[in-house]
């Protein structure tokens, strides 16, 4: 398929109906709301159903049917809407289904601002939800890849039964750019078979969501943190960028890992070995980026546009909390490659 | 081909998001790597618009051009005061002088004030073309696409019911280009 | 039947014209010459037949128009 | 010799857990029998609240999924898009349907969602031991009203059968009760009914059952289905609100 | 000579950011000079919605607190219980009080809460770029319904005045409009009798504003308000749908 | 006061009303309901007002509304409820108002279970809303500790302008233990300028949220942080039981502190160099105990009813996770002090 | 009048007496005997009266009935 | 006093809760550290209730008793065989012998089996009191709390209008006590 110039949004609506998705629920919220209004034209065309729901709360309970009843499903909102969801996530992740949910976050909290943040990190990767779970949390730095990560979303979602939640934000769902669809699963996934689809002549499905009984709630959960036990061991994944030689690394994910790329390629100039790390998983966190380089590095430069939310995962990669050096902007405000560039030379000093 | 940035910046309504796109567009036909990034508010609420294009064979960091732009087109005054300062050396400043005028001579730019407003409005009974006039202007002044390509990209973005656009754009487009070749 | 007089904030007009449409008398009309400061091209009063019956004040969204009964 | 009634096997061998004289499983028992008859129990997925009966999963034979408080009628619109030819019930408690639950079943309603809602009215929140519910009838105790609904300090009770009525969405909806055998029949009855539009494919349908708590009322079984004649129903007229089907007749 | 109509000291000289010939423009001077007139701009406390008049706060010249989205009549709830003897409003557009803030206005209605809400139906959610509402009107096109809204495929519009009417704790209920100069008067009216009622502390009042959205209707401010008159008034009839003060004066 | 048996839930309602607090909103669940059903009882008793809110959305919003109005303001719920409330919490967060929640925990996720459970750490410490902010939590390990907690707990909010969660569980919330109330504020609050109580004969009163220019935004933003900053250096609390001669020390809060504690009993007996460090505040997390110990400590043993979720803040603490072990029951599940000696004895070996 | 014959299932009764009470002709009684596993006292048939109605059936929320009809 | 683990279980209904109440409050009067700690389910459904109750003279750990029992009161089968094996060394077993029996003998621990529901019934024409007789034999059996605190206890858990139910409680009691006493 030749490239196509998209707006994030409708690429990521796109991308959904690539991979087979047909279901969509979700309620308006700027800055994401050309998905619902994308998806609301695209899939009846391919014989898909798209419900504007009366509200994010709504809208994840639906989720929760269609992904019980065994179909690939989608939601999408932005940070306060994606709040709302947070007790429905909890519920989807417990029954153990699959399920997409896209957060293209602005600066918060409440109601915040419209413009772009990264602030709803500790929301997705540490768990708005209450009890014990995880989700798979995708980081998106481009359009392309925001397509590419919500077609192995479903993947990941149905392989290993489990909410992945694809977080970007108001730039990646604003801006344009040249897009191919193109994504091949790499993984064997087996038939619904417990879905609920009526019982026909077979048993009858069940999605519960009460354990009454402790014992057997813990081994439920268990049985899910054995799940996330195989998703962090073979699911982490990030890029390192100018990594090679480098004694500095820039930690960054998203929208503000594009800045950061720009700022090191003043500094490269500038005769700074430094590179990036960056996180394209965010639960799983990619710890072993950071087992392999151990020693090597002198500063993580953590830059987010948050007040740091990633700082401890990286301290808990890195095991030195004291290697982390911070620069964050927030309230929808994106950093521009001077700043950075200046805050990686006050860290990195004269040490070229 | 140098990383080319791009920032067109007007009122709601100009075309300021329309001509970004078919700049980035061109840049996409013609195989480089290209993003648009649009200025976005809550909706509904005219106030200004702008976009930055960036065109490169490498790569784009980050979308946002906040300094070492090559290109800024000015299409209101308020949009030119907030984005002269990120050109960069050498930097060309594109200006609708039928609503916008650099206050104060700038080192290391250079200034192309283009009356895109009448232009248009001469030639196509209103003021609606003058983006695609002035896009003809940047088309000259700073090394991205190609002409051919643009007419490629207004193929794409007029599909169908649209297609009619065509000819005036090209039109306009070309009026812009030919102004800046005979600038000065 | 009464005197009026309709003054007109231009500064705050949008051109939206809802008290052109609503006036009995036609005494408003958008200036076809005049833009403001917020790219608007305000209503201005075109006659003096105002009545003072305050419909384009009851209309006007941004209150911008100020009535006077004449007496 | 004909065995004219048994345990019909659209229900599970399961022991229900509801308190002795709970009308949740007379309910239960109806709901079954309506799909076993209609030949659906194999189409059938049930949407269960929380509430007493967030176990009914347990107690139906067919499909069913545990919903989160007050959500049913959005998961069963996401189960019945993905099955449009399946027939999707949600069965919901009144602080489920009626409180936390209240954008989700108006919106059901008015989007005209081909689903069939059972709706349980026992005037109290069961499970979590006897609070105020928004259909706790005035003068009625429960443990946030403990000198009983006074409307002025605890608001008033909401008829939903009345309120859903206003809306163009449904195309059926009746209130019954199960307090006598006769008013029993009837149920069953409107749930069949319910069941058969939903199959027409005509759209949203949505029985009220007044319902009864023994335990939380405070009341012996038999005393409790007195008070469901004496008071509830007054308060909560029986009947058919709504009836496209009728109308059509007409 | 006398100023006989100029803008009331309730609201304050920022600019309105609305789009040229909005109807919240209107209806923010109907609630100021109403106030202005009982005396109340003191004593009032407004509690404003997301949507297009988020920033109504900054327009009153009275307390204000931005709600989240649909919870404005919870957060009035919450203001009038610490301060009874104050005029508590909530502003709302359609998306805000008839889809995500439907339980909240239901709820908040059947409590009899001695709040008044102004509900500005423009049949659109004006904000976030005209997206359907629960109020679009059939055929009507929105961004999320491209083709006009098919009550089959988008679900039907909510009246809200006939729902919330089912309901025993609201005390006064009117539907008025805004695309005339005499509906202009009867608006006020309606807001000012709504207000007078809670003053008296007798209950919920409501007045329901038909409005128009140009912007996301694609059309002028003067054809919005002829569709106002032409379309949407037809399916969302003018009048009192409720009013005690009236029944007590029978 | 004498001191009187008091069951949890009906203390921390009694400690609300002592504390000056007469608006409560709230929903009914498992295992808190006594707290709305006392409160509904007792606040009209003192001139206060109990609302059941139609769901937890609409209690935090109402919340939202009486702190906005300058009440001091309570609601309570537990885990699946608290979840609902995330948007609300992150819009008074935002607003920068004070407001006191209570959780008493119960296992998870999604339904869960009705059991005690502690794994609401993460939604409650690291946020389970949108957007950079914190909440002050208070982490009662017993029915006296919680009425002091949620007395000093309005006495915190009001003071920082921030709402604070005491986070306890579905046992403590469910045992009687004899308690007085006699906590005293040792603050000086400033009086509620800024409230909404309509604006009589002077200025205008604002209750914000959305900021729609990023720049003011983060400049609202960063101001929260500042006073963050103050919580950070004020406020850490914590108990060391048996530390004095330690060699290893057990990390648990709350609930699961009480096992340990007997646990450590068991332990000092068989001749155990063991301590524990129990957090009170768990944001602000207590580093400062961890600080002070630094190299003393052979291994941190961190006991909790969740699958870990402390993990990360004790690692960030002591800058170590290698330093860590970790024994946790999550579902409702409450651990057995055996369990926790037998975990004990394999994690220190013979090293006595 | 029809003849019919109940039988309870003394398991999953639980003595809710809602049978007893509908019963036009007094067939059916809690024992003031019997316990079952659950605790509690299950109705029991006291008569041959049965009229093969079914209304204790109906009501009995925990299918502890079968009724059958003698012809 | 050694710190003293308690635990009461039966059906719901038998007042194994209310039994462990008036224990812990006697304990509270008497100036002990003491807690109470019930088991909860989905309420409203009868089935098995415990509570367990520490008295201490220490701040207390854990609440629950999972072992070193110094005393469990079981009042039906289930909670016996559920909880019997708690008891630490030298605990006492308190049997409801109306409706539970141990069926294996057990080393290390003392077994009082009182026919507490028969007592009660025939005494006040219901099983509603064999709770408290069966705390009487605990009192008696266990070092906890003093018959006077116990006394006292019952003022305070009987306030107001309950104040009618403390004779017939004090006797039932008493009987309890006595039992123990001459027991075997
Ligand atoms: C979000 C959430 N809030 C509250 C609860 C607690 N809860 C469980 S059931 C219930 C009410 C049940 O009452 P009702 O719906 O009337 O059903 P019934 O038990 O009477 O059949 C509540 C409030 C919950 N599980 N989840
Ligand atoms: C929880 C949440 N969901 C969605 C939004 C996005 N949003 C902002 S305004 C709005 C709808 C506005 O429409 P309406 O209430 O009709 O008011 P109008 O703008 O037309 O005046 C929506 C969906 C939000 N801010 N918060
Ligand atoms: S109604 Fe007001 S804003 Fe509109 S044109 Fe007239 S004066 Fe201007
Ligand atoms: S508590 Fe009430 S509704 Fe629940 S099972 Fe018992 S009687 Fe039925
Ligand atoms: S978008 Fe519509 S509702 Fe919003 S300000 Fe513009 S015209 Fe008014
Ligand atoms: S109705 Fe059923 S449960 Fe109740 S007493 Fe009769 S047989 Fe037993």
């Amino acid at each position: 398929m030749a490239k196509v110039l998209m707006k994030g949004n409708e690429a990521v609506g796109k991308a959904a109906i690539e991979a087979g998705c047909r279901f969509f629920f979700g309620y308006p919220i700027t800055p994401q709301s050309e998905v619902p209004e994308y998806l609301s034209s695209e899939l009846p065309k391919v014989g898909g159903v798209f419900v504007q729901a009366e509200s994010e709360v709504a809208a994840i309970n639906m989720v929760y049917g269609a992904a019980g009843a065994g179909a690939r499903v989608l939601t999408s909102s932005s940070s306060p809407g994606i709040a709302l969801k947070q007790e429905g996530i909890g519920y989807i992740s417990n029954a153990g289904l699959p399920a997409v949910i896209i957060n293209m976050m602005r600066g918060g909290p409440g109601l915040g601002t419209i413009q772009p943040g990264q602030a709803d990190y500790n929301m997705a990767v540490k768990g708005g939800s209450n009890g014990d779970y995880h989700n798979i949390v995708l980081a998106p730095a481009s359009v392309q890849e925001a397509v590419d990560m919500v077609m192995e979303a479903f993947d990941l979602a149905d392989y290993y039964g489990t909410p992945v939640i694809v977080l970007a934000d108001g730039l990646i769902g604003q801006m344009m750019e040249p897009v191919e669809f193109n994504y091949v699963c790499k993984k064997e996934l087996a038939p619904k078979t417990w879905a609920l689809t009526g019982k026909g002549d077979g048993e009858k499905h069940m999605v519960e969501n009460l354990v009454i009984e402790p014992d057997e709630c813990e081994a439920w959960n268990k049985k899910h943190f054995e799940t996330y036990a195989k998703i962090e061991a073979n699911e982490q994944a990030w890029e390192e960028f100018l990594m090679d030689d480098a004694e500095y690394a820039f930690v960054s994910y998203g929208t503000s890992s594009r800045i950061v790329r720009s700022a090191i390629g003043y500094l490269r100039e500038a005769g700074y070995k430094v590179g990036m790390i960056r996180p394209k998983t965010l639960w799983p966190f990619p710890t072993k980026a950071f087992e392999k380089l151990d020693k090597k590095i002198k500063k993580y430069m953590d830059v987010e546009m948050s007040m740091g939310q990633m700082v401890q995962d990286v301290a808990y990669a890195c095991n030195d909390k004291n290697k982390i050096e911070f620069y964050g902007r927030t309230g929808g405000v994106v950093p521009a490659v001077d700043e950075i560039v200046e805050f990686g030379k006050k860290v990195m000093g004269g040490d070229k | 081909m140098n990383t080319q940035r791009i920032c067109c910046a007007g009122f709601g309504g100009q075309g300021t998001l329309s001509m970004g796109k078919i700049l980035a567009y061109a840049g996409m036909l013609e195989g480089h790597e290209v993003s648009w990034c649009p200025s976005y508010g809550p909706e509904m609420r005219g106030g200004t618009a702008n976009c930055h294009v960036i065109v490169s064979d490498e790569p784009i960091g980050s979308p946002v051009v906040t300094s070492d732009a090559n290109c800024v087109i000015a299409m209101n005054q308020p949009s030119l005061d907030k984005f002269v300062d990120i050109l960069g050396k050498d930097g060309v400043l594109i200006v609708n002088s039928d609503l916008a005028a650099l206050k104060e001579d700038k080192e290391d730019i250079r200034v192309l004030n283009i009356p895109a407003n009448a232009m248009s409005t001469q030639e196509f009974g209103g003021a609606k073309l003058a983006n695609i006039i002035l896009l003809g202007a940047v088309i000259q002044s700073i090394n991205t696409v190609t002409v051919e390509s643009i007419d490629d990209a207004f193929t794409h973005v007029f599909e169908g019911g649209k297609a009619k656009f065509i000819p005036d754009n090209k039109k306009a487009f070309k009026m812009g280009y030919e102004f800046a070749q005979n600038y000065k | 039947m009464a005197k009026g007089r309709v003054t007109i904030n231009e500064m705050l007009c949008k051109g939206c014209e809802l008290c052109v449409s609503v006036c009995p008398k036609h005494v408003l009309q958008l200036s076809t010459t005049k833009i403001n400061a917020l790219g608007y091209n305000p209503a201005e009063v075109v006659n003096d037949d105002c009545i003072a019956c305050t419909s384009c004040a009851k209309m006007c969204p941004d209150c911008a128009i100020t009535v006077e009964k004449l007496d | 010799m004909a065995v004219i009634f048994q345990k019909t096997k659209a229900l599970t061998d399961v022991k229900l857990h509801y308190c002795p004289g709970c009308a949740h499983g007379i309910v239960h028992r109806l709901v079954a029998e309506a799909l076993e008859e209609l030949d659906e129990v194999k189409n059938a997925i049930v949407a269960v609240p929380v509430g007493c009966s967030v176990f009914a999963n347990k107690y139906f034979n067919f499909d069913a999924i545990q919903c989160a408080h007050g959500r049913a009628p959005a998961t069963a619109t996401g189960i019945k898009r993905v099955h449009p030819d399946k027939m999707v019930l949600t069965y919901q408690g009144d602080g489920d349907l009626a409180s936390i639950g209240t954008a989700e079943i108006i919106h059901a309603a008015a989007r005209g969602e081909k689903i069939t809602t059972i709706f349980i009215n026992n005037g109290i929140y069961g499970m979590t031991g006897g609070q105020m519910a928004p259909t706790t009838l005035p003068g009625m105790k429960a443990t946030t009203a403990k000198n009983g609904r006074d409307p002025k300090i605890n608001g008033n009770p909401i008829r939903v059968c009345e309120m859903l009525s206003a809306l163009d969405g449904p195309v059926y909806i009746e209130r019954v009760s199960v307090s006598t055998p006769a008013q029993v029949t009837q149920a069953k009855r409107a749930i069949k009914k319910a069941l058969e539009i939903q199959r027409k494919g005509l759209g949203f349908t949505f029985v009220e059952v007044v319902s009864s708590c023994p335990t939380n009322w405070g009341l012996t079984p038999v005393k409790a289905m007195e008070f469901v004649r004496e008071k509830m129903i007054p308060y909560y007229p029986l009947g058919v609100y709504k009836d496209i089907t009728a109308e059509e007749g007409k």
